[in-house]
């Protein structure tokens, strides 16, 4: 990229506007990622999205590893919420393998996708806290999310990757008494809810800084790929859990909140209010949860082949929908995955559109709302 | 006794930005403890200060220089003239009006400074202070011309004494409306939430800061401290009655500030126009209001 | 299977093309392509309206490359993988921004990752990496371990104790 | 004069002002070690927006190539004292992308590193405690990467442009490829 020179004059038509730098040096932005605004004035004339800056070559280096030795490599694609990325990449494996899945091993996941969802949603409370100046949010949100993941790294070993997953099941059974916790933890968390609410979202100059911002129709959100929550701000009720359930999600009572305004703050409402959904799924599944075997035992995973096919599986995750394009040829190894980052069509597309003739104090606003995790496009 | 004079100022001076470190410290602490956190410890900004003056610093140039010098000593300057309790270098000189025509010298000299590293962000952020400034000195000065005309003098000490014998006679009671109004001015004169637009980290990188580093920062951390002394003074001895010792004074001048911070603590910031308009909806109002009741 | 899916499936067998189911709700499509805008027009007018991904796969052996554009319908449930091959040696491939304005940086980064030009398509420009002379770095033909050994050089180190990590290679 | 050296030493190792960079997933573990349950700002740690302001240079994970490039310009634009901390395996030897073709090995080759955190990724207990070893470090005058940087710059240039100033392919080509821009 060339700077332009700062001692041009401003009579030249070139020059009228001025470039500003949001990312990837820059607390407005989610990770490392950046946008460059053509600034005219204190209006945006023109973005240009730079990602790159996380790219790992994730979909080169899964060619190069055994399918069970993915499992530890893929949770890295989405790091505030990487159990998406697992369950995924297992369930694409197994629909190719026929492997059937256990009962339990199936709560368990479901268990594990949930509490992952309220965390990357604490973390996106946060992010709303981040951008509009209200700092003791994300102070609050992170210190409740910890205890997620304290109760994560009871069950799995790990804190924020838990390679937990495996083709046929999960790793481990669960722990003696972690239910029990677990339960008084979605209490301690159903306490805190409200004073979120009086902190956030019933916040008046928060409600004035985001109300309005970033409107999102539902037929633009439909053509530009947008899923997840923010499809669902929109006012399109579709939730791949209720629309093609996986796992045992057609086993369990819970709707999806609806607000439907399509800007920045119904954003934030929809994620507020699926916490909600998200915890009455658990106490379910606590409650419901079989015994019996944990997984589907594979014979030896270096010699784990998957008959040749494609496939693709989701999930819906907290930021949309993340899919697994598998293809297999037979061999010990996967002839080719395509990771499907649910952020990929708004950070780099729709951002584009959205930003033109906003102003510089909206942009941190509305890549918070829109949940943009640039690693997940990066891969 | 000039030589005398100028180390009394000198002594005021250190006093002021000692007090305002403190009080920058035990802001920290007490958001912290907001946030449900420990913090850092209460003289962590003396540690910040002095490492800042310890560093190697980049000079953009010779205004840059200047204006972030010219920010500090104007503040001092004013500082000197301000009463506070049994210190009051200039009994006759303190007049309200020149202290102000100080800070906003102060200011004006920040803007130049950071202005002249060339940043955009810096610039942003420039545009935005001055305009909040606007906004603020509104209807502040609605509230000054209201106690000039209740106290009929322009003098600090003369308007401190006017308020002595006792709680019911500080302008706080007397002049209600005019103390809201000044104390939400003082919330954006101090640049705490909801109208910290200028240094928004989330938005222009901490604005004028941006390209500050080193004793430059060092500079802009003392400017905060000798504001928010200077600041929360004035608003003592125009409401608060003075004091008769420098402890109540500071002691004073900490609760006006403690009640900043609450607010600052759980709220976002506004949009700069907003922030614009709100200072010249409810506190203007409300300097009008005091106004008028006192010329009626 | 759903029986939208099933009906989707027959439809387009009669329209002369590959089609089949490849779980309860979503089938596959291999589309010519020289027809490949015709259908994913018709795709869109019958409900696919939301573009998923576009992925490619390198299929050395066969000499072909193959696009797979994910389709989704929200009001049948249902999930569309078109897709169409192309020759390696000739890599290129019409530009499917008039249907999904999404498609330009789908294209780019495939551009960039398989080097496949896309007719049509303004924006090609490098996107995710900078500075790439190598040949394109996804392409199966490409050796990454190679590439990494060779630019950043990891050499044992004995001064600072450092040993390049065991390789195991599986067969 | 080295009384004053260790009283300035003193005070720069109780405050150390950390730049808000997330280069990599490393940075995941920042937001808690910052918040409320660990709250590094106890020990005078806060992060800084911009590069001017920053003593630290916390390099969260791995560096893609195209980060390493931004992440030197922000290296050489902060002022002196300053110090680099790698964090993770990946800023040691790749860690999980050893064989990546996009993310560089050894991060001492690029820039002075004065002090490596280990583990994928490393706990919150581990970020503070390496803030404290930092410190301990910094107040014996140990920690003097940015003089090497310096003295030693022809060296860390010429990793830097053999990495980032490519000129011609890396492999040999085994057929040529077309590819028009």
């Amino acid at each position: 990229m060339e700077l332009r020179p700062l001692n041009e004059s401003n009579t030249n038509d070139k020059y009228k506007t001025y470039e500003l730098f949001i990312g990837p040096n820059h607390p407005g932005i989610s990770g490392n990622f950046s946008y460059v605004l053509d600034m005219e004035g204190h209006k945006i004339a023109n973005v240009t999205a730079d990602p790159g800056l996380l790219h790992r070559g994730f979909e080169k280096l899964m060619e190069r590893r055994l399918w069970t030795q993915n499992l530890a490599l893929i949770p890295r694609i989405c790091v505030p919420e990487p159990d998406v990325n697992e369950v995924a990449y297992c369930m694409g494996v197994e629909h190719l393998a026929g492997i059937e899945v256990p009962k339990r091993a199936q709560y368990i996941r479901v268990i594990v996708l949930e509490m992952a969802r309220i965390a990357a949603y604490l973390f996106s409370f946060s992010g709303v806290g981040g951008a509009t100046g209200l700092y003791t949010a994300p102070n609050w949100a992170i210190g409740d999310r910890d205890y997620i993941l304290d109760l994560f790294e009871w069950l799995t070993g790990g804190r924020v990757y838990h390679i937990y997953q495996y083709p046929g099941g999960v790793k481990m059974d669960i722990p003696d008494g972690w239910l029990d916790k677990l339960s008084e933890l979605l209490d301690y968390l159903e306490s805190r809810l409200p004073e979120y609410d009086n902190l956030i979202f019933k916040n008046p100059i928060l409600q004035k800084r985001t109300k309005g911002v970033g409107y999102l129709s539902a037929e633009d959100a439909i053509e530009n790929g947008i899923t997840g929550p923010n499809l669902r701000a929109s006012g399109v009720k579709w939730d791949i859990r209720k629309a093609q359930p996986y796992l045992v999600y057609d086993e369990l009572d819970f709707d999806i909140p609806e607000t439907g305004d399509g800007d920045a703050f119904s954003r934030f409402v929809q994620r507020r209010l699926e916490m909600e959904e998200s915890i009455k799924i658990l106490r379910q599944c606590i409650k419901q949860i079989p015994d019996g075997p944990y997984r589907e035992k594979i014979p030896n995973p270096f010699q784990f082949r998957v008959p040749a096919g494609t496939y693709y599986s989701k999930v819906e995750s907290s930021k949309g929908e993340f899919g697994y394009f598998i293809v297999s040829n037979g061999d010990i190894k996967p002839y080719r995955v395509y990771v499907r980052g649910p952020s990929y069509s708004a950070g780099l597309y729709y951002a584009l559109e959205a930003m033109k003739n906003m102003r510089i104090e909206d942009v941190p606003v509305w890549i918070h709302s829109m949940d943009i995790c640039p690693p997940d496009f990066d891969r | 006794m000039i030589f005398l004079k100028l180390l009394e100022g000198i002594g005021v001076g250190l006093l002021s930005l000692t007090v305002g470190l403190l009080f920058m410290g035990l802001a920290r602490k007490i958001t912290a403890r907001i946030q449900r956190r420990y913090g850092p410890p209460v003289l962590q900004n003396f540690i910040d200060v002095f490492k800042l003056f310890s560093k190697q610093s980049i000079s953009h140039g010779f205004a840059f220089d200047l204006g972030l010098v010219a920010g500090v000593s104007a503040l001092l300057a004013a500082v000197v003239f301000l009463p506070m309790g049994q210190i009051n270098l200039f009994p006759h000189n303190s007049s309200l009006i020149m202290i102000i025509y100080l800070m906003t010298m102060a200011y004006l000299g920040m803007a130049m400074g950071v202005s002249s590293s060339g940043n955009p962000n810096a610039t942003i952020g420039v545009a935005r202070a001055l305009t909040m400034m606007m906004g603020y000195e509104l209807p502040f000065a609605a509230v000054i011309f209201s106690v000039y005309i209740f106290a009929k003098t322009g003098s600090l000490t003369n308007i401190v004494a006017a308020q002595g014998g006792g709680f019911l006679n500080w302008n706080m009671v007397r002049l209600p409306f005019g103390f809201l109004a000044a104390e939400i001015a003082l919330q954006g004169m101090l640049g705490e939430k909801p109208f910290d637009m200028a240094i928004a980290p989330a938005e222009i990188a901490s604005g004028p800061m941006v390209e500050l580093g080193g004793k430059y920062l060092g500079f802009g951390m003392l400017q905060h401290a000798v504001g928010i002394y200077l600041e929360t003074g004035i608003m003592v001895d125009l409401f608060l009655g003075g004091a008769s010792n420098i402890w109540i004074f500071v002691t004073k001048q900490f609760e006006l500030f403690f009640i900043a911070l609450l607010i600052n603590a759980v709220l976002p910031r506004f949009k700069i126009e907003d922030g614009v308009k709100f200072m010249w909806k409810v506190p203007l109002l409300l300097g009008v209001i005091q106004a008028l009741i006192v010329v009626l | 299977m759903l029986e939208s899916v099933e009906k989707k499936v027959e439809e387009l067998k009669r329209m002369n093309l590959e089609a089949k189911a490849l779980g309860d709700w979503q089938f596959e499509v291999l589309v010519p392509r020289e027809r490949t805008a015709e259908i994913l027009a018709y795709m869109k007018a019958t409900g696919y309206k939301t573009f998923i991904h576009l992925a490619c796969v390198d299929w050395i052996d066969d000499q072909e490359f193959e696009l797979v554009y994910n389709l989704e319908n929200y009001d049948e449930k249902a999930q569309a993988l078109v897709k169409v091959r192309i020759p390696r040696n000739k890599p290129e491939m019409e530009s499917m921004m008039s249907i999904w304005g999404l498609c330009q940086v789908y294209e780019r980064e495939i551009h960039e990752f398989f080097g496949i030009n896309f007719i049509g398509n303004p924006n090609l420009k490098p996107f995710f990496l900078d500075e790439w002379l190598d040949i394109p770095p996804l392409r199966k033909d490409f050796d990454t371990l190679a590439f990494s050994q060779e630019l950043f050089e990891f050499k044992e180190d004995e001064s600072h104790g450092i040993k390049a990590p065991k390789r195991i290679e599986y067969k | 004069m080295s009384e004053w050296k260790d009283l300035t030493n003193f005070f720069r190792g109780r405050s150390f002002w950390m730049l808000h960079y997330c280069t990599g997933c490393g940075a995941m573990e920042l937001p808690p070690t910052m918040t409320s349950r660990w709250d590094m700002e106890r020990f005078g740690v806060i992060p800084m927006a911009t590069p001017r302001q920053a003593d630290i240079l916390l390099v969260t994970g791995y560096l893609s190539l195209k980060s390493l490039k931004r992440l030197i310009y922000t290296y050489e634009q902060m002022h002196a004292p300053k110090w680099v901390l790698g964090f993770g395996s990946c800023t040691i030897n790749g860690g999980v992308y050893w064989d990546s073709y996009n993310v560089i090995e050894r991060l001492d080759k690029y820039l002075p590193v004065d002090l490596y955190i280990a583990g994928c990724m490393p706990r919150p207990e581990a970020i503070l405690d390496s803030f404290k070893k930092l410190r301990e470090l910094v107040e014996k005058g140990e920690a003097k990467g940015y003089e090497k940087y310096v003295k030693n710059y022809e060296w860390y240039k010429a990793n830097q442009d053999r990495v980032l100033k490519r000129t011609k392919p890396v492999l040999q080509k085994p057929e040529e490829v077309t590819r028009s821009a």
